[in-house]
């Protein structure tokens, strides 16, 4: 379980982030993390991953750390604002890595929390299955970070830096989040290789759109979407005109065209057959290898053939996190979710 | 009572339901298993009549119900309680017992005293707003709901998701007790395989939209059975 | 020409008749003497040169509806705007004829005791200014309508029914006297356009020709517009909005640019429509007049080119023909066209026509399919 | 007016017939004899010492003989010198008894003398009048001599009215008496003090003609203790009327925001909880117009006497009328189109077209008269306001109609069925509520509130073919701009879009007004597009 270990170190660089031990309380700390640097992107995808979540309170252990060195600044104040820098510093780089990270996110709907104090960590590169009853969350995650709807209270940050919150929908999209929706959404009254066409990345203005001429790298690109999702021969087929299988895998060939760099994939086997389960969980795996991706799916075997670090919601937070076996056995996973 | 034989049901083009076809009886608890998203509560609706089916049938004591409205169906006794409650959150508790009155005749139109038996909370309770309450009592209120009907066949689509141990015991006893009393049928959908074993008289188990087991509860301790059931 | 490989051979016959009709229709006319069997009387010209100015109409709003999803109930607003810049182009130049013989200011602003010309009224008595804001006018009026309404997400029902009031708003606002469009008589009299006699046999059918053109230009733009990359993604977002935002497009200035695009248009037709009616008033702005173009294009077919040209002529006919011969039925006739349309032909005549011809297209495949695969079935069991 | 009238008669009726108790009391001084003494050659002095004594008699009865001198009817016989009230009847004179009334015969005119009057004689008639009828028995003719005389302004008055409000006892009538005496003071050569007094006292009247008779008074006054005291009064009343004017507008806001209600209320049901865009909205409330017409016909022709009744009858007629071409249009035609509000759209649409010929066929396109019963008629002023009953009952009717809808929706069976419908369709299906029955009979009510609103529209609008087109867009702004499926939303809207028009009107002019609504509105539902008070519920989303 050589990913375990990996997965280990991972926590431990953490742990080591928030309670600095040399001289210098910033520096080594980055350099630490930037150390722990660029890994293998199978390495940390396929971790079981034992690292909790980021906790982002300001206060905690750079308090502590700061009080350790009084020399630094005697008076009260500038040592306040010392602790709010180095823990807001503290903040950025645990997030900096990271491809998507959500930190004390709530949102209501009239009265009704539907995310409450959701903190989830995404890392480049990484495959994430998420799981859970019925309402617990996890389209309203997704909305949230996809721009949909906007969190009463939280962070949500894109790549390090980027606040989503305050984004919309379109600009989001162009960042390189995809997101595929429960019931497939496609174009039906397009066929499949405009739906494709459609998506592709590229300028999205009105007027180049008017004037758009087809050119042979676009081809190109279409082609090699239609080949992994295994549509070529029905690219000048209508939408409308798929089975429930196909508009599925459409939809994640329209995402792949959109060139993302994490993709959201809510339920993507619901109502497929065995043979088209396997199929998507086959190009799931595929598709993460070069990008991030957060499936959520009910289907407990489809998410074991995914074989990824899973985090379980139940009411709006995060319950349960890390490999299957892990979260499957956890008492309170099962009495919420998998059933005794 | 109910038979439901050699059904198919289809989302747009997504198949939930493979040729399934299940039985319940008077004065029986049935109950279906399975893990989530293996077509459980789209038999249910089909049995209720939300979702129609493209090939089978579903009938109730010898009478098949065809492509029937769901409220047709109720006033055939179907009482119903739906995964999530669906409680109607705006109506006070005592008018959400009060939509059940929609099948009775104008005689019948009370609201029988087992539901405040079974159910006590719900009596301290009449004028909150069905939405202000918990889940657990939304739970009891929601089968009380349906009990209003005088239904001949219960159907309720688990029960015990999301609520709290010690109203599952409530639940469970009020589900006996309905068993033991009304002799009417009970189809219970769960994934709690527990609270199964201890009430049913005869289990489904589920698996991607088909039946892969029929019998007595006993026959959930074959780990063939078990399988299915866990991840 | 890359036109023609990009707009299919359907489009190219349409832009023919039409441009057939406006070099014949005027010839027989003027150039066939009364008593030909081919001649056609001036009264059908005017007739017939004001349905075509209805179908550019329809097709303005087609573009919005048929292929972007958004039902305009407003789009006589625009119409009328156009119409009311032509008009006003025609006042100024009935100059010192007018029965007040007033040089410069239109009889009704002499009879309400008005000095001098209102700023806005200036230039109109250029051709190339009324021009100018024949285009400009409806344009921004869309573009800043549309701007609000497709930026803070207003959809579906909500936007017919603010289309409405603003066609509505304009109505009340025409109606008064002291905005200085001729309150509710609007503006009438019109002597000529650019030098000619604006009654003359001629000039009409002039203007039914340029009509003609007008409406064949406005065919090849739809065309060429839906056809586009752009286009497509008009449909898109009439499916699936929400798609379309998640892959990162602005569906808010895709509406915009079809609903500005169509504004100008229907501004357009209703400045060939003004010349040829002879008045312009404040009556253009009702609501019934938007919803009923909102038939011609359901009639004919929405979504389709061809289907609310058709409509639009075919509709106003029927109501000419109606409103002579038995003028009570007509109002009988036009509801019932509604309801019928919307129950029992959702898709117009010409996408009833399409849809019944690909569904036949369709089994045929599927038969050939059957057999080919049937037929293949025997040499390649592997598969 | 029209109700005011037969009041006014029956007081003076009461007036001029009635022997009031007064004339008991005052019996040592005989009216009769006192008139007797215009008789004969008088002078002019003689003739005002004559109405002085009448005046004082406090007698009301003298009133007649008064007025008919100052009208210069008052004659006196050659032969008798006795005094008589004459009208010239052809070339002869009809003679009256001077305080009873009773005719007396015919005289040729050459019997008669004129008792000879001039202006200053007619001002003493006048005067004595005021006099008389302030001490008059009913106070409210008291109030209305107050009132007459206020306008007068008559410093002579000042002695007389000064003796009334002694007397007084009626704390209205004495205030009116004392407005009267302040306008009778400015008018006089008071010194400057009881001037600035009486502008004090008329700036507690605080009406537009206090206000005129002040500035008047400041414009000519050349004391600056007077005039200040008239500025300072000229503020306060014109304070008072710009609160008034307020009033008043949001009495007209409240009128209109009530018919804009009534309008929309039926909209909020079947727009607003069922999710239909029914554009014939307005054809049902032209239905119910249009039975309330044909019901007054009907009582014209043969039943005259119930006319006053004809609006309670007309109302339940006219929702059954409504409810049931509403019925019609739900089993007909929208069932097949629910969750395709569009297609709804234009398909009411038509439905509308083909109602508004159908009843242009049948009662021909020009507008209907419907008459106003009398209690429907009229205006009654509060403070510096006019109301008018129509209005009055409009609003209180709306608002009727308004908590008869909320206790339908929250206190029936089927209130509560569609209740459950609107929250929860499927799950209300499957506790056996026959969903389609519960659309049915929600539209029909939608449509039949629609009709009932038609019956209150008719008494204030023209019922014509068009009376529902004038609605329809209204009506769903209003509902909009309330929050589709909230009633009180409907209600807040209605009211609140009913007021805010009228406060623009003063500034925009009616039509300016109602298009800066317009626009308000149309930006408004860009900013919240679900209205005031958004719901959740069965929203309309296309």
């Amino acid at each position: 379980m050589v990913e375990t270990k990996v997965a280990g170190k991972v926590a431990g660089d953490v742990h080591t982030l928030t309670t600095p031990q040399g001289s210098g309380p910033g520096k080594p700390v980055r350099n630490a993390a930037e150390a722990a640097g660029p890994r293998p992107v199978e390495e940390r995808s396929r971790g079981p991953g034992e690292r909790a979540v980021v906790e982002p309170g300001p206060a905690g252990p750079q308090a502590e750390s700061s009080h350790r060195e009084p020399d630094v600044s005697p008076h009260p104040y500038a040592a306040l604002m010392r602790e709010r820098r180095l823990a807001a510093e503290a903040e950025g780089r645990a997030r900096r890595d990271t491809l998507l990270y959500l930190s004390g996110v709530t949102k209501s709907f009239d009265g009704f929390k539907a995310i409450n104090n959701l903190s989830l960590v995404i890392e480049k590169g990484e495959m994430r299955a998420i799981i859970g009853p019925n309402g617990a969350g996890k389209t309203t995650m997704m909305d949230i970070i996809t721009g949909k709807t906007r969190p009463d209270r939280g962070e949500v940050f894109f790549n390090g830096d980027v606040d989503l919150t305050h984004h919309d929908e379109a600009a989001i999209a162009s960042m390189g989040i995809g997101r595929k929706f429960q019931k497939p959404t496609v174009f039906e009254s397009h066929t499949v290789e405009d739906n494709i066409r459609l998506s592709l990345s590229g300028p999205r203005s009105v007027l180049e759109a008017l004037v758009h001429r087809k050119d042979e790298a676009e081809r190109e690109r279409i082609e090699a979407i239609l080949e992994t999702t295994r549509l070529t021969d029905k690219r000048k087929t209508f939408a409308a005109n798929l089975s429930h299988g196909q508009k599925q895998w459409l939809e994640i060939g329209m995402l792949l065209a959109q060139d993302p760099e994490l993709l959201l994939v809510d339920e993507p086997v619901a109502g497929m057959t065995d043979a088209e389960t396997e199929e998507t969980a086959r190009l799931l795996r595929e598709i993460a290898a070069t990008r991030s991706v957060v499936v959520v799916e009910h289907d407990m075997s489809f998410v074991r053939a995914l074989g990824v670090k899973v985090t379980c919601l139940h009411e709006g937070s995060v319950l349960s996190e890390g490999s299957l076996d892990k979260v499957s056995n956890d008492p309170k996973v099962i009495e919420v979710y998998l059933g005794r | 009572m109910l038979t439901v034989s050699n059904v198919d049901l289809y989302y747009g083009a997504a198949q939930a339901l493979r040729n399934v076809s299940i039985g319940a009886k008077s004065g029986e608890i049935t109950c279906v298993l399975g893990r989530n998203g293996v077509g459980k509560t789209s038999l249910l609706r089909a049995v209720v009549g939300q979702q129609p089916i493209r090939r089978g049938e579903i009938a109730v004591d010898g009478e098949v119900m065809g492509r029937e409205a769901p409220y047709a169906r109720a006033r055939r006794g179907i009482g119903f309680v739906p995964q999530g409650r669906e409680i109607f959150p705006l109506l006070t508790v005592k008018e959400n017992l009060q939509t059940g009155y929609a099948p009775l005749k104008a005689s019948d139109r009370q609201i029988p005293d087992h539901v405040f038996e079974l159910f006590p909370v719900l009596k301290g309770m009449l004028s909150r707003r069905g939405g202000d309450l918990s889940g657990g009592q939304q739970q009891q209120l929601a089968i009380g709901r349906a009990l209003v009907t005088r239904p001949r066949l219960l159907v309720l689509d688990e029960p015990t998701e999301g609520i709290q141990p010690s109203i599952i015991k409530d639940i469970g006893r009020a589900i006996r007790f309905l068993k033991d009393n009304s002799g009417i049928a009970i189809l219970l959908v769960e994934q709690y395989l527990d609270f199964c074993r201890e009430l049913a008289d005869r289990v489904y188990v589920m698996d991607r939209g088909e039946i892969v087991f029929e019998g007595p509860a006993e026959g959930l301790d074959d780990p063939e059975v078990r399988k299915h059931l866990t991840v | 020409m890359i036109l023609a490989r990009f707009l299919g051979p359907r489009v190219w016959i349409l832009v023919a008749v039409i441009l057939a009709a406006a070099v014949l229709v005027p010839m027989a006319n003027l150039g066939l003497p009364r008593d030909h069997p081919l001649h056609v009387p001036s009264y059908a010209v005017q007739l017939w040169g004001r349905f075509v100015c209805y179908a550019l109409l329809a097709l303005a709003l087609d573009l919005v509806w048929g292929y972007v999803g958004i039902l305009s109930l407003g789009h006589g607003a625009f119409f009328a705007l156009g119409g009311y810049a032509m008009g006003m182009y025609l006042m100024r130049q009935i100059g010192a004829r007018g029965g007040y013989g007033n040089p410069v200011l239109p009889d009704f602003m002499v009879s309400l005791n008005w000095k001098e010309l209102p700023w806005y009224w200036y230039g109109f008595d250029q051709f190339w200014f009324a021009c100018l804001m024949v285009v400009l006018v409806p344009g921004l009026l869309a573009f800043v309508f549309g701007f609000f309404a497709f930026r803070s997400r207003v959809t579906g029902v909500y936007l017919s029914i603010i289309t409405q009031a603003m066609t509505y708003a304009l109505l009340l606002a025409f109606f008064r006297n002291d905005m200085g469009f001729g309150g509710n008589n609007g503006l009438t009299d019109f002597k000529d356009i650019l030098g000619f006699p604006i009654q003359a046999v001629s000039t009409r059918a002039a203007l039914f020709a340029a009509s003609c053109v007008a409406l064949a230009i406005g065919v090849l733009l739809v065309g060429w517009i839906t056809r586009s990359k752009l286009g497509k993604l008009m449909i898109a977002v009439r499916d699936a909005e929400s798609r379309t935002r998640f892959i990162g497009w602005r569906p808010e200035y895709v509406k915009l640019f079809a609903f500005t695009v169509s504004g100008v248009m229907a501004g357009v037709a209703g400045a060939l429509y003004v010349p040829q009616v002879g008045i312009i008033n404040p009556g253009e702005f009702s609501p019934l007049n938007s919803i009923e173009v909102v038939i011609w294009a359901a009639v004919g077919g929405r979504g389709t080119l061809i289907g609310p040209v058709l409509g639009a002529l075919l509709v106003n006919y029927g109501k000419t023909i109606f409103t002579t011969v038995w003028p009570e039925t007509w109002l009988f006739l036009l509801g019932g066209l509604f309801v019928f349309v919307t129950l029992l032909l959702p898709r117009g005549i010409v996408g009833t026509i399409d849809h019944g011809f690909d569904a036949f297209r369709a089994t045929r495949r599927a038969r050939d399919a059957e057999k080919g695969e049937a037929a293949g079935a025997v040499p390649n069991p592997a598969e | 007016m029209n109700r005011a009238i037969p009041w006014l008669l029956l007081s003076l009726a009461v007036l001029l017939f009635g022997p009031g108790p007064a004339a008991a009391q005052q019996a040592e001084a005989d009216p009769a004899a006192i008139v007797q003494k215009f008789g004969g050659k008088q002078s002019f002095d003689a003739t005002e010492a004559v109405i002085a004594e009448l005046a004082a008699t406090g007698d009301e009865r003298v009133a007649r003989a008064l007025r008919a001198l100052r009208d210069g009817d008052l004659y006196w016989r050659e032969s008798d010198e006795a005094v008589f009230v004459a009208t010239r009847k052809g070339g002869d004179y009809e003679i009256f008894d001077p305080i009873t009334g009773a005719s007396a015969g015919t005289v040729p005119s050459g019997d008669l003398q004129k008792v000879r009057v001039k202006n200053s004689i007619r001002n003493a008639v006048t005067g004595a009048l005021g006099t008389l009828t302030l001490r008059a028995d009913n106070p409210a003719q008291r109030m209305r001599a107050a009132s007459t005389l206020f306008s007068e302004a008559d410093p002579e008055m000042i002695g007389p009215l000064d003796a009334a409000i002694a007397a007084e006892e009626d704390a209205a009538v004495k205030a009116r008496m004392e407005e009267a005496r302040a306008s009778a003071v400015l008018a006089s050569d008071l010194p400057a003090e009881d001037k600035a007094a009486a502008a004090k006292v008329l700036a507690g009247r605080a009406d537009r003609e206090s206000l005129t008779m002040l500035i008047r008074f400041a414009g000519a006054t050349d004391d600056p203790v007077a005039r200040q005291a008239a500025e300072a009064a000229i503020v306060a009343i014109q304070n008072n009327i710009a609160f008034w004017n307020q009033m008043q507008n949001v009495w007209y806001g409240l009128s209109l925001g009530s018919v804009l209600l009534l309008a929309a209320i039926g909209l909020a049901i079947t727009f607003g909880v069922m999710g239909v865009i029914n554009m014939a909205h307005g054809e049902m409330v032209m239905l119910g117009a249009y039975t309330t017409f044909v019901v007054q016909e009907f009582i014209r022709n043969n039943a005259p006497g119930l006319f006053e009744w004809s609006l309670a009858i007309a109302l339940p007629l006219a929702f059954l009328v409504s409810g049931a071409v509403g019925l019609v249009m739900e089993r007909g035609l929208i069932r097949f189109l629910y969750g395709r509000p569009l297609e709804t759209l234009l398909a009411t649409f038509g439905v509308s077209l083909i109602l508004q010929q159908a009843v242009r066929t049948i009662f021909g396109p020009s507008n209907r008269q419907v008459g106003n019963p009398d209690w429907m008629s009229g205006a009654f002023d509060v403070g510096l306001m006019s109301v008018t009953w129509n209005r009055l009952w409009i609003i209180v009717f709306a608002l009727v109609v308004f908590l008869a809808l909320l206790a339908v929706l929250n206190r029936t069976p089927l209130g509560l069925q569609m209740r459950a419908v609107t929250q929860n369709r499927r799950m209300a299906a499957a506790m056996g509520i026959r969903t389609p029955w519960v659309d049915a009979m929600t539209f029909a009510l939608g449509s039949g509130i629609a009709g009932i609103a038609g019956v209150a529209l008719s008494q204030i609008d023209n019922v014509s073919p068009n009376l529902g087109q004038s609605y329809i867009i209204d009506s769903f702004l209003v509902v909009v701009f309330g929050g589709v499926g909230n009633l009180w939303g409907t209600l807040v809207g209605a009211m609140s879009l009913g007021v805010v028009n009228k406060f623009l009107e003063p500034y925009a002019g009616a039509v300016l007004g109602k298009i800066v609504v317009l626009v308000l509105i149309i930006l408004f539902i860009q900013k919240r597009p679900r209205g005031l008070f958004a719901q959740k519920g069965r929203f309309v989303d296309a």
